[in-house]
């Protein structure tokens, strides 16, 4: 059971990938990225995770009482907004493929290849 | 290459990439027992350098900020960049305005108010309870998007005209780059505190985190607004206009 | 504290956002000057960080946040030649293609102006930070502000594609590396480089620091886009404005093949140590094999800025073999490839620019023969794509020789002649193009050709005696540079203390400053015969693939069927790969990371 | 670790899956609300309140308006051959 935060970091990486891989649909597959992004929130959240410790806000708490490591906090809030970022690019993208193509499908925009 | 090659090789690939990270992972401490130094001496000593008690508002701010000056210029890049993918055509019309009933309108206003003065005290105290400028910017940008759904477009166009938002957003991120720049001048080093840290777990404490803080929820209001405001637009155009 | 290296970040990000808000408030003539002036100022400011740092290397702490005890708590910048030359050479090409573009962006210039200045601040973050997590940060940065410039035409399908591809590729890409930096937190609690090494050091190599490895490795190859992770930039750079190609070719792709060096022999060279062959061996693979397909990608295009599109990834294939040897002959080979490259490419990607607004399309074949009333711009084109070969003292000779030197000194010779044949080829194909295209030379129908949308440039006044002076400037200052005396011995030293951990990390954690001799002597080397013979044996292959590209009709006809047969299947089988479809090149990238870690996982484990 | 970081966790898991699995835009931004909940819990019972409360605003302000403003505007203008599953 101690693995299991990791190995759920890890599924949520490949599940997202697979959406990513199999998308028939651009806003589908923004969601898809964000699940995959969201592997990493859970993965840095849980190496800096400690048994028994409150989180790193000292309020009414004394400095000194156990804490979660404030560090992976600080990434994931960064993170987080990047994934925002992401997404909405994505979607303005597609709709600007939907407009000029009328398509959402990542196998049909008909563009380049070769 | 057709689907059933891809997701063949993906499927192939896939397995042996998870095989790859589970292997890595068991590598990792077992869960809970984080034991870094790093993240234990920010614990030990913020409180007493930055006199704030939420050390992850001054590890954001403070100790790690240079990481957040490249975390608002990503969202304000984003934003930027939105509105590059986004930008109208001069001749697009907005069409259906509905006006809610004076009843939601009221309602929608107190609403708007509640989550106005909800999303200020978020970011307010981000530094000393959990919360902070990004938090509170989204939410005090939700307060805006609250007119629309609330009262009308034109309501949300007339509270946020464009010029106006976009000079804040570019304000509130310029601000953080330029605060950094008078830690540079004042005390040797970018983004490094220039103030007093005040007294500790108030509002008063954390020296220059307060200001960052707030430059973030400004840069993250306006930027989140502006994004809103461009969707929406796309929302607002007939889709007789939208299909070209 | 040296304060100085704040600004490469600090101005042009702050320069941006002054942009933003000044821009609508400025006179029409006077808009494009402000970020003229900040990327300017910045590029002046790497350099000045690069002069200095020959001598010392320089750290400065966020925050004034020092290491207590040798332990990071904030985050450092470290400049040493090769990083800062990075964020200098970044500088320069935002610089030019700023001033190229007064007046070329006549749709939404004020966006373009405010991204080219982020661009040019993620660029310069990543080069120099000594922080994992915020080389992260700089690197999407860079993305985010990337795909939108890819997109810019929002008009047309193809850069819409082109963009999407590149920003959902480069995102898994951006979360690869962000999951390698979160195993390596896990297993170190640090994220300052030195930090991780120091603790990373004396353990042998097990699965968690392998697959990190093999994650941020596959990350940085997207960004530079080695195969089989290569396939999103040409649908990008095709259809990027010339002025954002320069900093795309120039720059952003080789920051990727920086980030990895920058993190090999910073984190796990003391733990890869012991087989460090087989990074060796894997990378050299990928790079060899990338310049191959590159090149022969290019040959196969003739839309001229797609086919530079191909050559870029060549070069990045070439320059990451000069990683790959993991010495010091081989990154100082790569690091002045780079520089070479840079400029070299940056003036034939504006040369595009100037073809587009001259002719309304950059198509070879559609192109024929109307480039002969612009000799100057023709003559610039055809000797930059010289200067790519390495004929002696020209162009790219200098790392290519130095490349050769080190893999022929350390039991590679193999490496040197497919590197030879890999520039051949490419540079034969940009010369076909501007034989075609300048001189009207072969016929005006290919079929073997890709066929490509037409692309729709703006119509604007623009200032054509100011672009073509660019062009011309960049491909001067490109073909200069292996003559430049001195530089060889600079940038070998600059390569060697790339490659000192030690050093690196006693500077970073315990402020020890060693300084560096005075500076190498300002001689230029002779070159070695067999560099000379390589120079001259590309330039035959470049040759005779121009003119087997324009005049393959009169090859009799026999032989001609019997390459057709034999070729065409495999011709056909490498196009049918570059597809244009996220999905496809998304599997390939799993492919890539999978094939990677697995071979690692294989070859570098234990002691 | 303590059962409810357990349930919370295979929670996580299952909606994760369930958002990729999910074809249909519009269905897909609702369990994508969900996922983003249950993401909000995760980060509560890892201590994490500050990245729970940013979670919280961005799944409960931020996603569903882009998405649905760009499924509003996508929805029935598709192009009808999208199911023909393949042949590039």
């Amino acid at each position: 059971m101690t693995y299991l935060p990791y190995a759920v970091a890890a599924w949520l990486f490949l599940v997202g990938l697979y959406g990513v891989v199999s998308s028939r649909n651009l806003i589908h597959l923004a969601l898809c990225l964000s699940v995959m992004q969201s592997a990493t929130y859970v993965l840095l959240l849980a190496v800096g995770y400690k048994n028994k410790a409150t989180a790193p806000i000292f309020r009414g708490i004394p400095v000194g009482h156990p804490a979660v490591d404030p560090v992976v906090q600080a990434l994931t809030l960064t993170d987080i907004v990047v994934s925002v970022t992401v997404v909405a690019l994505i979607l303005a993208l597609a709709l600007d493929v939907h407009k000029q193509g009328h398509t959402v499908d990542p196998d049909h925009i008909a563009g380049m290849s070769g | 290459m057709n689907r059933t090659v891809r997701l063949g090789l993906f499927a192939i690939s896939a397995a042996g990439l998870a095989a790859l990270l589970f292997w890595s992972l068991i590598g990792l401490p077992d869960f809970g027992h984080y034991h870094w130094p790093y993240g234990k001496l920010l614990n030990a000593v913020a409180v007493n350098e930055r006199h704030t008690t939420n050390v992850v508002g001054v590890t954001v701010f403070d100790y790690r900020g240079f990481d957040t000056l490249g975390e608002e210029f990503i969202l304000f890049t984003a934003v930027v960049g939105v509105s590059l993918l986004l930008r109208k055509d001069r001749d697009e019309r907005v069409l259906r305005d509905p006006v809610r009933s004076d009843g939601v309108r009221l309602l929608g206003m107190l609403t708007v108010a509640a989550v106005l003065v909800l999303g200020l005290w978020v970011v307010a105290f981000g530094y000393v309870t959990p919360g902070g400028g990004f938090q509170g910017g989204v939410v005090l940008a939700g307060a805006f998007l609250l007119v629309y759904l609330a009262g009308s477009y034109g309501d949300f166009e007339a509270l946020t005209p464009h010029t106006p938002v976009e000079i804040a957003e570019a304000l509130g991120a310029g601000a953080f780059a330029v605060l950094g720049f008078v830690g540079l001048a004042y005390e040797g080093a970018y983004l490094r505190n220039f103030l007093g840290i005040g007294d500790t777990g108030t509002l008063y404490s954390g020296g220059s985190v307060a200001l960052l803080n707030w430059a973030t929820a400004i840069e993250v209001t306006a930027a989140m607004v502006v994004l809103f405001s461009e969707f929406l637009n796309v929302y607002m155009v007939p889709v007789a206009d939208w299909r070209t | 504290m040296n304060a100085l290296l704040a600004f490469p970040v600090a101005l042009p990000l702050a320069g941006a956002a002054f942009i933003a808000l000044t821009d609508d408030s400025t006179p029409e003539e006077l808009k494009d000057i402000p970020a003229m002036l900040v990327a300017a100022a910045t590029t002046t400011i790497s350099t000045i960080i690069l002069i200095r740092s020959e001598r010392v290397t320089l750290v400065h702490w966020f925050g004034g946040w020092q290491p207590r005890h040798g332990l990071a708590i904030g985050i450092g910048f470290v400049a040493e030649p090769i990083g800062a030359g990075m964020a200098a050479l970044a500088g320069l090409l935002v610089t030019g293609a700023l001033v190229f573009s007064w007046h070329y962006m006549e749709e939404a210039p004020r966006l373009y102006r405010v991204l080219m200045l982020v661009f040019l601040g993620g660029m310069s973050g990543f080069a120099l930070s000594g922080d994992l997590f915020n080389m992260f940060v700089w690197f999407e940065l860079m993305g985010v502000a990337a795909y939108a410039l890819a997109g810019y035409m929002v008009e047309e399908l193809g850069p819409l594609q082109g963009a999407l591809n590149f920003a959902i590729t480069n995102s898994i890409g951006a979360f690869m590396i962000l999951f390698g930096v979160a195993l390596l937190y896990g297993r170190t609690g640090a994220l300052n480089l030195a930090q991780i090494g120091r603790t990373l050091a004396g353990h042998p190599a097990d699965g968690l620091v392998i697959v990190a490895f093999a994650l941020l490795a596959s990350g940085f190859l997207v960004k530079s886009a080695l195969v089989p992770f290569h396939l999103w930039l040409a649908d990008a750079y095709a259809v990027a404005p010339a002025p954002v190609c320069v900093v795309f070719a120039g720059a952003m792709s080789e920051v990727g093949l920086f980030g990895l060096a920058r993190i090999y022999w910073t984190v796990f060279e003391p733990s890869f140590a012991p087989n460090a062959s087989a990074v060796r061996d894997v990378l050299l693979v990928v790079g060899i094999s990338t310049a191959l397909v590159g090149a022969v990608m290019a040959f196969l295009q003739r839309h001229l800025k797609r086919l530079l599109a191909y050559t870029v990834i060549s070069h990045v294939g070439v320059t990451l073999c000069g990683i790959a040897l993991l010495n010091g002959s081989g990154l100082a080979g790569a690091a002045n490839l780079v520089l070479s490259h840079g400029f070299l490419k940056a003036g034939l990607f504006l040369a595009c620019g100037v073809l587009l607004r001259e002719f309304r399309g950059v198509d070879e074949l559609n192109l024929h023969g109307r480039g002969r009333r612009l000799p100057v711009l023709g003559t610039a084109f055809a000797v930059g794509a010289f200067g790519l070969i390495g004929l002696p003292y020209v162009g790219t000779f200098l790392g290519h020789s130095l490349l050769d030197e080190g893999a022929i000194q350390h039991g590679h010779a193999w490496l040197p002649p497919l590197i030879m044949v890999a520039a051949g080829v490419s540079t034969g194909a940009i010369l076909r193009a501007a034989a075609r295209v300048f001189a009207g030379w072969g016929p005006k129908r290919d079929p073997l050709l890709t066929p490509e949308p037409p692309e729709e440039p703006p119509e604007e006044e623009t200032n054509r005696v100011l672009m073509v002076t660019v062009v011309v400037l960049f491909v001067a200052v490109g073909i200069c540079l292996s003559a430049v005396p001195g530089l060889q011995d600079r940038t070998e030293h600059a390569a060697d203390r790339f490659r000192d951990r030690h050093a690196y990390v006693e500077r970073t954690l315990f402020g020890q400053a060693g300084t560096y001799g005075p500076s190498a002597p300002v001689v230029l080397h002779r070159a070695t015969g067999a560099s000379i013979g390589y120079g001259i044996g590309a330039t035959a292959i470049a040759l005779a693939t121009a003119l087997f590209g324009l005049f393959r009709q009169r090859i009799p006809a026999t032989i001609r069927s019997f390459g057709t047969r034999t070729l065409e299947p495999a011709v056909d089988g490498l196009k049918s790969v570059h597809t244009g479809i996220a999905g496809d090149y998304v599997m390939w990238i799993t492919v890539g990371t999978a094939v990677l870690g697995g071979v690692w996982a294989l070859t570098l484990r234990g002691p | 670790m303590i059962p409810l970081q357990v349930v919370i966790l295979l929670l996580v898991a299952a909606a994760g899956l369930a958002v990729v699995l999910q074809r249909d835009p519009l269905r897909q931004t609702v369990v994508n609300g969900l996922y983003g909940l249950l993401l909000v819990v995760l980060f509560m019972v890892f201590q994490a309140p500050d990245v729970a409360l940013s979670m919280l605003a961005v799944g409960a302000i931020a996603y569903p308006l882009v998405l649905l403003v760009a499924i509003a505007r996508v929805r029935g203008h598709t192009d009808e051959t999208t199911d023909d599953g393949g042949g590039l």
